[in-house]
C-alpha cells in the first residue's frame, strides 16, 4: 500500500440551473477501505457517485484516482482505469441470461480488444463466468433471463458485472434498495467478502443503518449537497447534526432528485 | 478453424440451403431464377437491417445505401465502361460503406424515432439530387449492361446467380460469426441497456457505428446486385422512401430470429409481389399491406418463428420417441 | 422586388397547403406518439372523395360554389369513417408494440388505402376544377393568381387558430395537454385516454382529408397522389418539432418558402433543399425548432 | 440429428422442383396463335389520357384483324395466318419495375412479342432487356431519339417518329403561322422526353427563328408532380412571349387548369407538343388558340380527315368505347398494323408460320399504311419509323359543340427528321442539312 489515496476529491461543486447539488466536497479514500455514504433523499449522494464515475461533470473541483486526475472523465474510460459502479436500479441486460450478462462483462473487461471478435462463449470466458457465478451465488440462475430474476439476485448480478474488471475503486449506489430484508445481509456478506478479497476500495450509498454499522470502516453523511460528517460509523451515527438531518424523520426537499439519478435518466 | 465455423448449426444450415439452391438453380425457369436473385439480393440488405434491429434501431433510410450501390454500378459503367462484377461490387462497397461511415458519425448518437427520421432525411436528400439532375439520369436512371466476370461474358444468368449465392453465403457466415462474437453480442446489449455497456468500458456510439457501417455496406452490395440482375437503376425503385419502407417491411416479416431469415423473407416477398401483381394488378399493394398487418398481429416474430415452431415441434416429437434410449437433458 | 414578392406568395400558398396536411400528423404524434404513414392515405381519400362529389354535383346541376360545402363534407366523412375504423380496429390493438412496429403497421395501412382507392374510384384521374374556376383570379404583384389558392392561406390560418383555440381555451384542450404531457398521470386522474385517442385520431384524419380535398380542385386527382405528401409532411413536422403545432406552422413556412426560392432560382435543388434542411435540423436540434429541448441519450 | 437435417434439405429440393415444374407447365403457345403483351399505363396519372386509349386502340385493331373485319389494305384475317392473343400489362411503377415486368412477361408468361410503351424511360430501359431475351419488341409512343442513336437494337422497333420531328415541326409551325416570336420559355418534365423535347425545340428555334431569344430559366418539374403554382408564377414573371411544353399525361391537364385560371393563356402563346389528349378531357376548359400537336397524324388533328381506314377506326372506336380515339389510340394501332404488315410479309416470303427472326427481317425497313398516313422504318438501321407530323390551333366547333383543331399544317417526314445515319443533335446544330420542306 502506498500513501496516495485511491480516491482524492477536492472542493467538488455541482449546480443544476442555479440549484446547488454538491458543494465543497473533500474526501480521501484509501486502498481497500469500505466507506458508507448516507443522507436523506436529495442530499446529493447519487450526484456525488455520478460525478466520480463520470456520468455527471462537476461544475468545479478536482477528482483524482490513484494520483491521476479524472475530473469529467467519460464513464467508459473510468471503467477502463479501474473505477466501477453499480446502480440503484439494477442496470443489466434484461433479455439476456445471467451467463450472457457476465460473458459480455468479462469480454469487455479483457485488455485484448481483438479477442472481442472471437466467439463470446469461449471456454475460457465461460469458466471465468462460472467462477464469478459461484462466488456470487448465481450458478443456479445461470440460464435465466435477467428480467425473470428477483430484485436481490438482479442486484447481485449488477454488482458482479461491475467487478469483473477487478476495479480498484467500486461505487455501489444503494446495493440493498429493493432487496427483501431476508436477502439483504446475505447479499452484503457476499459482496463485501468478495471485494475485500480483491482489495477493492468500496464506496456505497445506503439507507439502512444496520448495514452501514455492520460493513463500513467510515461513513460520509450528506446534507444539502455537503458532507456534514466524515468519521467511523459509531461516531457519525451519534453526531447530533447527522441525527437531526439524516437519521431523523425530516426528509427535507432537496434538489430534484429524478433529474440527476442515472436510473431515471 | 473451418471445423469450428461449421460446428455452428445456422452456418451449416445456410451452407446446405445455399448449395441446394445453387444446384436447383440450373433447373429453374428464368423468371424463377430472376425472382430468386432479386430476393437474395434484397435479403442481403435486410440482413444489414436485422443487425440494426437487434441493436434496437430501425433505419427508414437504407434505400440510400441500396441506391448508392446500384448507382455506383451504373455510374462506373457510364464513366469507365467497366462491367466486371468484382469492380462493380468493390465500387458499391466503397461508396456505400464510405458514405455510411460518414453519416454514421452523426447517426450513432440517435435512437428511436430520431434515428429513423434522420436516416430518412439523408436518403431523401440523395433522392432529391437524383431526380432533379440530368447528368445522374433524373427519374429515368440508367440501363446497366450485362455483368462480365474477368472479361468473360456468360450467355446465361446462372453465373450471376451463383455469384449472388456465394456473396449471400459469405455475408451470412460473416454476420453469424460476428453475432456470435463478443462484439456482436453488443447488439442486444446496446438495445437492452446502453448505460451498462458504457460502464463496462465500451463506447456505445462506436458499437452502433460499426453495426451501421456493416449494414450500409450490405445494403450497398445488395443494390449493386439488384442493378446487375435487373439491368436497370432508377431513383423511384431504388432510392425513394418506399424502398426503405419495403426493406423494413421484409425485416419485420422475416423476424429477428436468425441470419437466414432475411433471405427466406425476401424471397417470399419477391414471389408474393410477383403473383399478387399478376393476379390482382389493382390490389397487389393491398395484399402486401394486408400481409404486413397480418404478420404484425399474428406472427410478431416473423416467418422465422413459424419455421422454428415447426422445427421444434418435430424435434420434440422425436425426443419423445428417443427419450427411452437415454437421458437427454434439456 | 416583384420576384421577391412572387416567391414569398408562392411560398406562402405552398406552406399553407403543407401546414393543413401536416398539422394532423403532428397532433397524432404529440398525443399518441405515433408517426402515422397512413396520413398520406387520408389525404388521398380526401382528394378523391371531394373530386368525385364535386364532379357529380356539377353533373347534377348544382352551382359551382356548392363545391366548397362538398369539400368540407367529404373530408369530415373520410376523417370520421376511416379514422374511427382504423383507430378502433387496428391501432388500438398495437399501442403496446414498439413505435417502429406501429409506424410499419401504418405503412401497411397506407398501402391498403392506396389500393382501395383504385378499387373504389378506378384508375382514371378526376378533375374538380369548378370551385377554382368559380373564384376566378386577381392581379397581385404584377401577375395573376387564382383566388382559390390564396384562400388556402386563409384556411391554413383558420386551422391554426382553431387548433390554438381548441388546445388553450377549451376543456378538451386541457385534457389533451395533460395526455400529451403524461399518459400515466392522465389515467390516474381519471381521464379516458382511449376516448382522447379516438377523437384525436379522427380529428387528425379529418385534417389530412381536408388537405387533400381542398387541393383537389387545382390538381388532377390521380392514383399515387399520397406518396410524396407523406415525406413532405414528415419533413415539415420534423423541422418544426414532432408534436408541436406552432412547430408545424414554422416548418411549413420554411419548407414552402425555401421550395419557392429553389423553383424560381435554382430549380434543380427543389427537393434537395427540403430534405437537407430536415437533416440539418435533426442534426443541430433533433427535437425540432419548436419542441422543448430534451437531452440526447449518451 | 444429421439424418433429419438432410431429410429436410431434400424436402426443400422437392419443393423447389415442384415449384419449377409447375412454372414450366404453364400452357405453351399453340401453333395458331401468337401471344403478344400490350404494355401501357393502366394505372396512375397517365392511364386516363394515354394508357387506356392506347390499350383500347390496340385491342380494337387486334380484334378486327383477327376477325378479318378491317378495311383495306388489312382486310385479310390474322397476322401472317396466326391469331394474335393479347395480354395487357401495366406500365406504371418506374423503369426498374418495367424491366422486371418485361422479364416476367417473356419468361413467365411466355409472350412471343411485346408491344407498346408510352414513357421514354420505359423504352430506354426495356430495349437492352429485349436484346438479352431476344424478344421482338415494337414500341408505340415514346419519343426520345436516344433509343436508336448510339445503340443498334436488333429486336426493338419503334413505330413512332422520335422527338426531333415534333420539335422541328413545332418550330416550323411557329415560324410559318405565328410569325417571329421575340422570346420563348418552356415547361417540361425532368426526364428523357422532356429534356430532349426542350433541347431540340431550342436548337430548332435558334436555326429557324434566329432573332428569337430563349429564356435562361426554363422549368423542369418532376414527372407527375401535379402542382405547378410556383412554376406558373416563374413563367408569368418572365417576359417570354411563347411557352413550349411537352407535358403529356395527367400533368398537361393539371397544368392547363392551374394556368388558365391565372390568365396564363391570355398573356402567353402556348405550344403543346403532346398534350392533345387534354383537349377532349377538358372540353371547354382547354384554351382555344393554343398550338397543338399530336406527334404525327393522330387523334384530334385527323378527326375530320377523310380516308376509309381513318373513318372506320373513329367509328368503330366510338362504337366500342363510347369516346373519340385519342392520339395514343392511333399510336398503338399503328404498332399493331406494323406487326400485321410484317407478319403477313414474312408469311408470304417464306410460306411458313412467321417466327421472330422472320418478322424482324420483314419489318426492317418496311413501308406500311397506318390509320391516317404512311409510315416507313427508315432510321436506326430500318428499326425506327418516320412519318409526317401535324400541328394546328385549338378552336371550338359550335356546330358540333365539341373541340376541334384548325389551321392544320402537315410537315413531311424528310423535312423534320435527320437522314439515316446522322445523329439528331449534329444534324440540328448543322442547320438541318437536306431538310426537304
Amino acid at each position: 500500500m502506498t500513501d496516495t489515496p485511491v480516491l482524492r476529491v477536492r472542493d467538488l461543486h455541482k449546480s443544476f440551473a442555479g440549484i446547488v447539488a454538491a458543494n465543497n466536497i473533500n474526501v480521501d479514500v484509501a486502498d481497500g477501505e469500505v466507506v458508507g455514504i448516507i443522507g436523506a433523499n436529495g442530499a446529493g449522494k447519487t450526484v456525488f457517485v455520478n460525478m466520480v464515475t463520470g456520468y455527471l461533470k462537476p461544475t468545479s473541483g478536482l477528482i483524482e484516482f490513484a494520483g491521476r486526475e479524472i475530473t469529467g472523465i467519460k464513464p467508459r474510460n473510468a471503467t477502463g482505469i479501474g473505477v466501477c459502479r453499480s446502480f440503484q436500479i439494477s442496470q443489466v441486460f434484461m433479455t439476456m441470461t445471467v451467463l450472457e450478462n457476465l460473458l459480455v462483462a468479462v469480454s469487455l473487461a479483457g485488455q485484448d480488444r481483438r479477442s472481442l471478435l472471437l466467439p463470446l462463449h469461449s471456454d475460457e470466458r465461460v469458466k471465468e463466468c462460472e467462477r464469478i457465478m459461484a462466488r456470487y451465488n448465481l450458478t443456479e440462475h445461470r440460464e435465466k433471463a435477467a428480467s425473470t430474476l428477483s430484485q436481490g439476485v438482479r442486484k447481485l448480478l449488477d454488482i458482479a458485472m461491475a467487478v469483473v474488471s477487478k476495479p480498484k475503486l467500486l461505487l455501489l449506489d444503494e446495493p440493498t434498495s429493493g432487496v427483501s430484508s431476508d436477502e439483504k445481509f446475505g447479499l452484503m456478506d457476499l459482496v463485501v467478502d468478495a471485494l475485500k478479497e480483491q482489495g477493492t476500495a468500496v464506496l456505497f450509498v445506503e439507507h439502512d443503518m444496520e448495514i452501514v454499522r455492520r460493513y463500513v470502516d467510515r461513513v460520509l453523511a450528506f446534507y444539502q449537497g455537503e458532507i456534514i460528517c466524515d468519521a467511523p460509523p459509531d461516531v457519525t451515527l451519534r453526531d447530533p447534526k447527522v441525527i437531526e438531518y439524516v437519521l431523523g424523520e425530516s426528509h427535507r426537499p432537496g434538489v430534484d432528485r429524478q433529474a440527476m439519478e442515472v436510473g431515471h435518466a | 478453424m473451418i471445423r469450428s465455423v461449421f460446428s455452428d448449426k445456422t452456418i451449416l444450415w445456410a451452407f446446405v440451403g445455399f448449395a441446394i439452391l445453387s444446384l436447383i438453380g440450373t433447373l429453374l425457369p428464368n423468371w424463377v431464377l430472376n425472382n430468386a436473385m432479386f430476393g437474395l439480393a434484397r435479403g442481403l440488405a435486410v440482413l444489414g437491417l436485422l443487425l440494426m434491429w437487434r441493436t434496437g434501431l430501425i433505419s427508414f433510410g437504407h434505400a440510400l445505401y441500396f441506391g448508392l450501390g446500384a448507382y455506383a454500378v451504373a455510374m462506373l459503367e457510364k464513366f469507365t465502361g467497366t462491367t466486371d462484377i468484382f469492380l462493380r461490387l468493390l465500387a458499391a462497397l466503397i461508396v456505400a460503406g464510405g458514405v455510411g461511415f460518414v453519416i454514421g458519425l452523426v447517426l450513432r448518437h440517435y435512437r428511436g424515432i430520431f434515428f429513423a427520421m434522420l436516416s430518412l432525411a439523408f436518403s431523401m436528400v440523395l433522392y432529391g439530387v437524383l431526380v432533379k439532375t440530368e447528368a445522374l439520369g433524373s427519374t429515368d436512371g440508367f440501363s446497366v449492361s450485362q455483368t462480365t466476370f474477368l472479361g468473360w461474358r456468360p450467355s446465361s444468368k446462372y453465373p450471376l446467380f451463383l455469384s449472388i449465392i456465394a456473396i449471400c453465403l459469405l455475408a451470412t457466415i460473416g454476420v453469424q460469426l460476428y453475432l456470435r462474437s463478443a462484439l456482436g453480442h453488443l447488439t442486444t446489449s446496446v438495445r437492452d441497456n446502453e448505460i451498462r455497456v458504457e460502464y463496462l468500458g465500451y463506447s456505445v456510439a462506436r458499437a452502433v457505428h460499426v453495426k451501421y457501417v456493416i449494414s450500409c455496406a450490405l445494403a450497398g452490395v445488395a443494390g449493386a446486385l439488384i442493378a446487375m440482375a435487373l439491368g436497370q437503376v432508377d431513383p423511384d425503385s431504388m432510392v425513394n422512401w418506399t424502398v426503405s419502407g419495403e426493406l423494413v417491411f421484409i425485416t419485420i416479416m422475416s423476424g429477428p430470429g436468425s441470419v437466414v431469415a432475411p433471405f427466406i423473407g425476401a424471397i417470399t416477398f419477391e414471389f408474393l409481389r410477383t403473383f399478387a401483381f399478376e393476379w390482382a394488378p389493382h390490389a397487389w399493394q393491398l395484399i402486401v399491406g394486408g400481409t404486413l398487418l397480418g404478420i404484425i398481429f399474428f406472427l410478431p416474430e416473423g416467418l422465422w418463428s413459424l419455421i422454428r415452431r415447426l422445427w421444434t415441434k418435430k424435434e420434440r416429437r422425436r425426443d419423445r420417441y428417443t427419450s427411452s434410449a437415454g437421458a437427454r437433458s434439456a | 422586388m416583384q420576384t421577391a414578392l412572387t416567391i414569398l406568395l408562392d411560398g406562402l400558398v405552398y406552406a399553407s397547403y403543407l401546414f393543413i396536411v401536416s398539422v394532423g400528423l403532428t397532433i397524432v404524434f404529440g398525443v399518441m406518439k405515433i408517426l402515422n404513414v397512413a396520413h398520406g392515405g387520408f389525404y388521398a381519400w380526401g382528394a378523391y372523395s371531394a373530386a368525385y362529389a364535386i364532379g357529380l354535383a356539377s353533373e347534377l346541376g348544382f352551382p359551382d360554389w356548392f363545391g366548397f360545402i362538398l369539400i368540407g363534407l367529404s373530408s369530415a366523412l373520410v376523417g370520421v369513417v376511416l379514422g374511427l375504423l382504423i383507430e378502433r380496429a387496428i391501432l388500438r390493438k398495437l399501442y403496446e408494440h414498439e413505435e417502429v412496429i406501429i409506424i410499419l403497421a401504418t405503412f401497411g395501412l397506407f398501402l391498403i388505402l392506396e389500393d382501395l382507392i383504385l378499387i373504389v374510384f378506378g384508375v382514371n384521374p378526376y378533375f374538380a376544377y369548378q370551385p377554382m374556376v368559380f373564384l376566378g383570379s386577381v392581379e397581385l404583384g404584377g401577375i395573376f393568381r387564382d383566388v382559390y389558392s390564396l384562400t388556402l392561406v386563409g384556411l391554413a390560418a383558420l386551422v391554426a387558430l382553431a387548433c390554438w383555440y381548441a388546445l388553450n381555451r377549451t376543456k378538451w384542450g386541457k385534457i389533451l395537454t395533460t395526455v400529451i404531457h403524461d399518459r400515466e398521470i392522465s389515467l390516474a386522474i381519471g381521464i379516458n385516454v382511449n376516448a382522447v385517442f379516438v377523437w384525436t385520431f379522427v380529428a387528425s384524419a379529418t385534417l389530412g382529408a381536408l388537405g387533400g380535398a381542398y387541393i383537389s380542385p387545382t390538381v388532377s386527382v390521380a392514383p399515387g397522389i399520397g406518396i410524396d405528401v407523406i415525406v413532405l409532411s414528415f419533413a415539415v413536422v420534423v423541422i418544426g418539432g414532432m408534436g408541436s403545432i406552432p412547430g408545424a406552422l414554422i416548418g411549413a413556412l420554411m419548407v414552402g418558402v425555401l421550395r419557392a426560392v429553389a423553383v424560381h432560382k435554382f430549380p434543380e435543388f427543389e427537393l434537395f433543399v427540403i430534405f437537407a434542411v430536415m437533416a440539418a435540423v435533426l442534426m443541430v436540434r433533433p427535437e425540432g425548432l419548436f419542441a422543448p429541448a430534451k437531452a440526447r441519450r449518451i | 440429428m444429421r439424418d433429419n437435417m438432410f431429410g429436410n434439405g431434400l424436402r426443400v429440393v422437392a419443393l423447389g422442383a415442384v415449384a419449377g415444374v409447375t412454372a414450366l407447365a404453364s400452357p405453351s403457345p399453340a401453333d395458331t396463335s401468337f401471344k403478344v403483351a400490350v404494355v401501357s399505363f393502366l394505372t396512375g396519372p397517365a392511364a386516363g389520357p394515354f394508357g387506356v386509349p392506347g390499350r383500347n386502340g390496340a385491342e380494337l385493331v387486334i380484334d378486327a384483324i383477327n376477325g378479318g373485319t378491317m378495311p383495306a389494305p388489312y382486310e385479310t384475317a390474322g397476322f401472317g395466318g396466326l391469331q394474335l392473343e393479347a395480354i395487357f400489362a401495366d406500365e406504371s411503377g418506374g423503369n426498374a419495375k418495367q424491366v422486371a415486368e418485361y422479364r416476367n412477361l417473356v419468361e413467365k408468361q411466355g409472350v412471343d412479342a411485346v408491344l407498346g410503351y408510352i414513357s421514354s424511360g420505359s423504352c430506354m430501359s426495356v430495349a437492352p432487356v429485349a436484346e438479352e431475351l431476344q424478344t421482338l419488341t415494337v414500341m408505340s409512343v415514346c419519343g426520345t431519339p436516344r433509343l436508336f442513336e448510339g445503340s443498334d437494337w436488333n429486336y426493338t422497333f419503334r413505330t413512332q417518329a422520335h422527338a426531333v420531328g415534333d420539335s422541328v415541326a413545332a418550330a416550323l409551325y411557329i415560324r410559318d403561322q405565328l410569325g417571329d416570336v421575340s422570346s420563348y420559355s418552356g415547361i417540361n418534365q425532368n426526364y428523357a422526353w422532356g429534356q430532349d423535347s426542350w433541347k431540340f425545340f431550342d436548337i430548332a428555334m435558334q436555326k429557324l427563328s434566329p432573332e428569337s431569344r430563349a429564356s435562361d430559366n426554363p422549368q423542369f418539374p418532376k414527372l407527375f408532380a401535379g402542382q405547378y403554382g410556383t412554376e406558373i408564377s416563374t413563367l408569368l414573371l418572365e417576359d417570354s412571349e411563347l411557352v413550349h411544353s411537352s407535358f403529356w399525361d395527367g400533368d398537361i391537364e393539371a397544368f392547363v387548369l392551374q394556368a388558365s385560371v391565372r390568365g396564363f393563356f391570355d398573356k402567353k402563346k402556348f405550344i403543346s407538343v403532346a398534350g392533345a389528349s387534354a383537349i377532349d378531357n377538358l372540353g371547354k376548359r382547354f384554351p382555344t388558340g393554343t398550338v397543338i400537336g399530336t406527334r404525327g397524324e393522330f387523334g384530334i388533328i385527323v378527326r375530320n380527315q377523310e380516308g376509309e381506314l381513318n373513318e372506320w377506326f373513329i367509328n368503330a372506336y366510338r362504337e366500342r368505347y363510347g369516346v373519340y380515339p385519342l392520339e395514343s389510340s392511333y399510336q398503338y394501332a399503328q404498332s399493331v398494323l406494323a406487326l400485321k404488315a410484317a407478319m403477313d410479309k414474312a408469311a408470304a416470303e417464306s410460306g411458313e408460320v412467321p417466327n421472330t427472326d422472320r418478322i424482324i427481317g420483314a419489318m426492317t425497313g418496311l413501308d406500311f399504311v397506318s390509320i391516317a398516313g404512311d409510315v416507313s422504318f427508315a432510321l436506326g438501321n430500318g428499326h425506327q419509323a418516320i412519318h409526317p407530323v401535324s400541328y394546328g390551333v385549338t378552336a371550338w366547333d359550335d356546330g358540333k359543340d365539341e373541340p376541334t383543331v384548325v389551321d392544320v399544317r402537315v410537315y413531311p417526314a424528310n423535312c423534320i427528321l435527320p437522314p439515316a445515319g446522322q445523329l439528331s443533335e449534329d444534324w440540328l446544330e448543322a442547320g438541318m442539312p437536306g431538310s426537304d420542306c
